[in-house]
């Protein structure tokens, strides 16, 4: 079993569709998406409510979770740069963590093969 | 009712042929129910229907998702518990006879002696009608109140005291005022409410969000609306329902009816444009929760005034209504610290009163000849019966409350228990959520236990 | 129409002055269209209309997220759909002229022969005007039905069955008890729509879901309200537009009409409270959700009874209404089984049911001379006549609407998918989302291939 | 109002003894309110007031969630904005005197020389009455453009636009069609405003959008709406308010206006049965947003000849109404290009150019004696004077709506910045999030720095 | 100490309920459950709008977060299987990584007894 | 490189911005915060919808992930316990997990620095 590991990418909303057709193209067809709020260097803004004003300090952000084994860490982590840099505070992070194991719950492949889809 | 109104005719005219009749005609005319009249009416009265659960959504999208239901329902569930309360004793309290001045009597108590063919003493539309939209001015006074204390009260509590308040406070103040009362003897003008619906409100919730303290985490966390749509929904609501509030006041559908209904709107207007731009300079941004507000305040301004004052006051009232209530809610609150939940102070008793005063200002016989000028129109006495009047809704409001709350504490608790506040009240007062979501899992239970079906 | 009046007036008065002229001054006035009636009935129309786009939204706060918009749709498009099916067939078929009791003719197909002078036979409004309010009926009936077979139904078996079922069940219906068929010769009273609107649809829906069958995960999973807020928009839509379905049924703006808008309000109010208090013994909380089917459970109460009772019987029939809803609903629905998603048989026929009884029991012709006197006024005979209406119009529901399904799945399917109605039928059977969210990436398509503009 | 007929009646009476008095008692007649006429338009004016906030939830809900306040705010604003206006100028610009027939004088300004007691000339009801309903006509006119720019400009200058744009655009239009200006000498009809509102402000969209350029992101990523129930609740309050608009337009509750209100309700019901099939048929399913799409379309259509045809010719209207709007908006802005974010070109300037045409074909004199026969009723004349009204109001609102946002371009910005069009405009504009997230954290700032209360 | 481990499962929103009832029945109690959108091999569907058509190919799918000791991991990815196969494409993927440690917040308990609940 | 660390924080929703808060005071600027539902011995609560009563089970919570590498893990915990305790049950959870790598997408910069931000 080929070692897998998840990429979480952390970035602006706007950038979703971008990414993931980025990311298509270099072979990452599986990934899970979700709405987070961040905080970091980049302010938030303020809004007035009747005249009272709050600091909001989070962040809409968009979460990408994939998890890979063939294509390599480095190509990933540098499309997804080039896709989503623009050089502003606020761009994201990305981390990268080791993975024990996959199932792929259809066909209970486990290991490597549970994200491999053959086309 | 057609063929009243032409057997009437036909033998009016055959009177009309032997004697004078101008004032016999007069007395004839004035018992006969007016078609456009009534359309009028009811239509009013269906239009101030749809503004309490319209100041449901008003107000049920500045709390936070927790609680909406909560406050919708304190605004909704009103509307059938005091037009029950009105129909049984309300109404008769407040219309039927004089006590001293002071209340009305019990004779239409259940409705007792109105029929289809009832109708309205000096009026020109069936009784039914009258009862009909005054119950919905009944309904909404006490819901406006619920914004002082919203997210925080227990839904008994709010039974007991709406009731209570509905029956003490404002039956007797309104028959003060429209039911022949001593303010009404006193020469107080208030065409459609602003000391009988505004003042009393706004003053009764103050009372009550100081009596029952601030919601947990205020002026800590950010409790801020969450639905701005909803506010606007309601707001929207309100607006259009106004225009039977205040043109509806007229009790036909005539010269003085489309009056109000201009000086309504261009007040609405005038106070939308100028909390909006209070707040633009003020604030560094026009909202439109900011104008969703203004057009309350304007409205409220106008009320006590719409059927006395001609177009030009009451752009100047809106104008001044919406600055006023501005600076009420934005930087007086603030200062002073209470939590007016969703200002029922800030904007109807602050609001109320600056019409009611104005009232005095700008009141023309010119408009209404069963007003009285004011102020501006040379009549300086006006001023102060509005003062008067003013001064007795506060007073009146705030014992009132105060006395009733108290009373209502000693018999159970008002205030709901803070695991209970931070929860929200929607699921720990009515065991719901308003905005289910597909994801939070959970099993019918059936007969108490589980079951698969 | 000013100018008409009072040419006629004159003429009147010349004929006044030289013969007795009691009868045709009558007669005469008959023939004129009243503006304050004719104000009253076209607003009362208006406000039916928007009660149901108001049901779309009661409905479809009930829903599941995925389901909001094929709910919602139902109900909005019937409005366009009953509309012309009403102007081409309906109002002929129900309202002119009558073959053997049963059906209406077609003279008036196309609305043929109606002009803008043409007045309603026996009344005081132009015949548009009824055409327009009446029309407004027909398109809410229908649409009460889906709440039964809601979130598992293909969208063009519902236009098939809508527009057949408003053809060959209700056009007759109307006919039997409004256009002068066989129930109105047999004396049955309902004043606006208790049997022809409520049984009819409640019943229908009920053989509708019985036949459909379930929801997948029916009693298994929760299937729990999405947005209770969008509920009470639309049960205050709802009630509002009531006011118009009711009172305007008096055809006029007269005493009868203010007698029909206050008892509505009581009734409404009564349920509200005693559906509110049933579930708060039962359930242990009061809900908004409950308070808002309360009141619709008043409404439909009260619909036959709105033109024939005074207000303390009106309250008693919203009392006992709420309470009968609420047990049909939480209790006898859950024992029986059956998958009525949004009660459409709960609330309309039970309700509908209650309230054609009790105007058997509670007409009184001092409201109304038009109508009859009840068991409580003295006149047993009048509730066999409503029941003998009510088992009709239960009888007719039951086998109309099992020969149109039977016959419509004969040529087409009726139920969605399993996959679709996993996912949804907002997505599978419409292709729209209700709440669009920004994260939902994806591409526009153009011209069948993907594009970068 | 009631003792004012009555006196006069007798009056009449007595003088009908004496003198032949047809042409007297008409020309009294014509003097008075009638209170029918007056609750009509009253309501009417309500129902009108209520569509303007209703078409910003009809945009609202197609923008994404970041933008919804910034596009109901340009709705919602503009009814103060616009009201204030008009009561100033604009009432007077339009319907006060005539100056060349190409706009009014400023005699009417602020409403100078209306009173309680004043009857609109040639009419039944109060002055009051008809300010206030045309208000709403000139409120909404304006509001409708914004869907053109929605989403990308900057309010300021919004607000500097509509203001220019009704004194210099609505205001002499209206005048030429509706205060007795050329276009009304001409014989050019347009029964509630096919010319001087949908035209007028779906070209002036048009042109606004063309020059500001489109959307970023538009045709690469999905720009889809965020509240789908949101835009049916617009619809909704859309078809209820163009009762009033269509209906009120007869300034009277007589048969013109029964009339006018259901050839509305059919071309709308029409218009709505044929976008959906339409779209049915060309992408392979119906949906919601679509009919609700398809009612505003047929409705528009319907607007100039709502007071000029019968009803079958208002079906053929409606359908074809809702197939070329959909055609605009669906294939035609596609291949063109043209970022008008919410269709306000492609349903209100294609619809009302329709409609104005349309008129041109099946106006009769049989509906309305004030109007004209159109083309199949043998009379090809009109049609040539719909054309020219229409080219007029094309060429009229293209140069003035492009001379204006050239002239406001030299003074402020109009296009937001791009990081406040990326970030959204309801925070970027207005500092308010519409739906307020219980997890967004954050504190409230006061005095400018952070305390803990 | 035991090794913790944590297991993601990203499955159909519908099957939640019935997954969290048969971990429940091996002695999985403690979880978290997030709305994510998802995008693999399951296509999309197409929305229209206005007569635009969008490819939308991010499909609602719920993710299961639960952080285990006692139990072993096989168990649960049998029983997560079984509950949740149907053998059409979309039935999701189960990941498993390491957890370093864990903390219950409410007793300050550390490491593995942090997640076992005595009931 | 220094190692890095990934705190995942699940609590009670309301607790957020006083966490946030503490977390800055000892230098944890960078985290992304999401809404989730968690079960455990937490009990839900009943909603009752026309009489027809559910047994709702997961309750609301916010998670809060954030990846350090100077500021060392125990002092995260000891604060975020501080702060979230309130000996009720609910209070929720803290895991510990190792991050291979980090990008700061805005500089390319990788591993530790990537989310050392300079003030
Ligand atoms: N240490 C961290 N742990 C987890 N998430 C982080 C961390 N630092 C930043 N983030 C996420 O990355 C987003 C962007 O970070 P920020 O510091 O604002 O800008 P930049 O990425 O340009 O340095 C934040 O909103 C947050 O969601
Ligand atoms: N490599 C991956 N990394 C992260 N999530 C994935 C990955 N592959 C699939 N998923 C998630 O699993 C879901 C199901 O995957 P999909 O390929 O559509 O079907 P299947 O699981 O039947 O192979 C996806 O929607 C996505 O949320
Ligand atoms: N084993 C677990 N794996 C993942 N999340 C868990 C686990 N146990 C608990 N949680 C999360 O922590 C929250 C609180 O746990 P709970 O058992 O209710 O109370 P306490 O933390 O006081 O023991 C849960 O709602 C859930 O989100």
């Amino acid at each position: 079993m080929k070692k897998l590991t998840k990429i979480d990418i952390i970035t602006r909303p706007g950038k979703l569709e971008e990414l993931k057709e980025a990311l298509n193209a270099i072979g990452v067809a599986g990934m899970t998406v979700s709405q987070v709020y961040g905080c970091g260097l980049q302010k938030g803004h303020k809004e007035v409510y009747r005249g009272q004003e709050y600091a909001i300090n989070l962040v809409p952000k968009v979460k990408v979770e994939t998890v890979i084994c063939e294509i390599p860490v480095e190509k990933v982590l540098e499309v997804a740069q080039k896709v989503l840099k623009t050089g502003q505070i606020g761009d994201g992070k990305i981390f990268v963590y080791n993975v024990e194991n996959a199932v792929r719950i259809r066909t209970g492949e486990e290991g490597d093969i549970a994200i491999i889809d053959q086309k | 009712m057609k063929k009243l109104w032409s057997t009437m005719l036909t033998t009016l005219m055959l009177v009309a042929m032997m004697v004078p009749v101008a004032f016999a005609a007069d007395a004839e005319a004035a018992t006969k129910i007016d078609s456009g009249d009534t359309a009028w009416v009811l239509v009013s009265a269906a239009m101030v229907f749809i503004m309490t659960p319209g100041l449901g959504f008003f107000y049920g999208g500045m709390v936070r998702s927790k609680n909406v239901l909560s406050t919708i329902m304190q605004s909704f569930f009103i509307v059938a518990l005091i037009s029950v309360e009105w129909v049984l004793f309300g109404y008769s309290l407040t219309f039927s006879g004089d006590v001293s001045g002071i209340i009305g009597n019990l004779d239409k108590a259940g409705l007792a002696g109105i029929g289809v063919t009832t109708i309205l003493d000096n009026g020109t539309i069936p009784e039914f009608a009258f009862v009909a939209f005054q119950c919905m001015f009944a309904v909404i006074t006490p819901a406006l109140i619920t914004g002082a204390f919203a997210e925080r009260i227990k839904f008994s509590a709010f039974v007991v005291f709406s009731s209570l308040w509905a029956i003490f406070i404002y039956n007797p103040m309104a028959h003060w005022v429209w039911g022949g009362g001593w303010l009404a003897k006193l020469g107080a003008l208030d065409f459609a409410g602003g000391l009988v619906i505004h003042i009393l409100s706004g003053v009764s919730g103050l009372v009550f969000c100081l009596m029952v303290g601030k919601r947990r985490g205020y002026g800590k966390s950010p409790i801020i609306p969450h639905n701005i749509p909803m506010i606007v929904i309601g707001a929207t609501l309100l607006w259009f329902g106004w225009f039977g509030f205040n043109a509806g006041s007229a009790l036909g559908a005539n010269g003085l009816a489309a009056s109000a209904f201009i000086v309504s709107q261009i007040a609405a207007a005038g106070a939308t444009v100028s909390w909006v731009v209070a707040e633009w300079i003020y604030n560094g941004k026009p909202t439109l929760f900011g104008a969703a507000s203004g057009c309350i305040a304007g409205l409220v301004a106008i009320t006590p005034a719409a059927g006395y004052v001609t177009p030009m006051p009451a752009l100047i009232i809106g104008l001044v209504g919406g600055v006023v209530c501005y600076f009420s809610v934005a930087v007086v609150k603030a200062k002073l610290g209470y939590d007016d939940s969703l200002d029922a102070f800030g904007v109807h008793g602050v609001g109320g009163t600056w019409g009611a005063i104005a009232t005095g200002l700008w009141a023309t016989t010119s408009v209404n000849e069963a007003g009285a000028d004011g102020l501006f129109y040379g009549n300086p006495d006006l001023v102060v019966t509005q003062l008067i009047s003013v001064v007795t809704a506060w007073v009146f409001a705030i014992v009132g409350t105060f006395i009733l709350v108290k009373l209502i504490g000693l018999f159970m608790q008002i205030r709901v228990d803070e695991a209970d506040e931070v929860a929200g009240v929607d699921i720990s007062g009515h065991g719901e959520s308003a905005y289910g979501q597909s994801i939070v899992a959970g099993h019918p239970v059936i007969g108490g236990q589980d079951v698969n079906l």
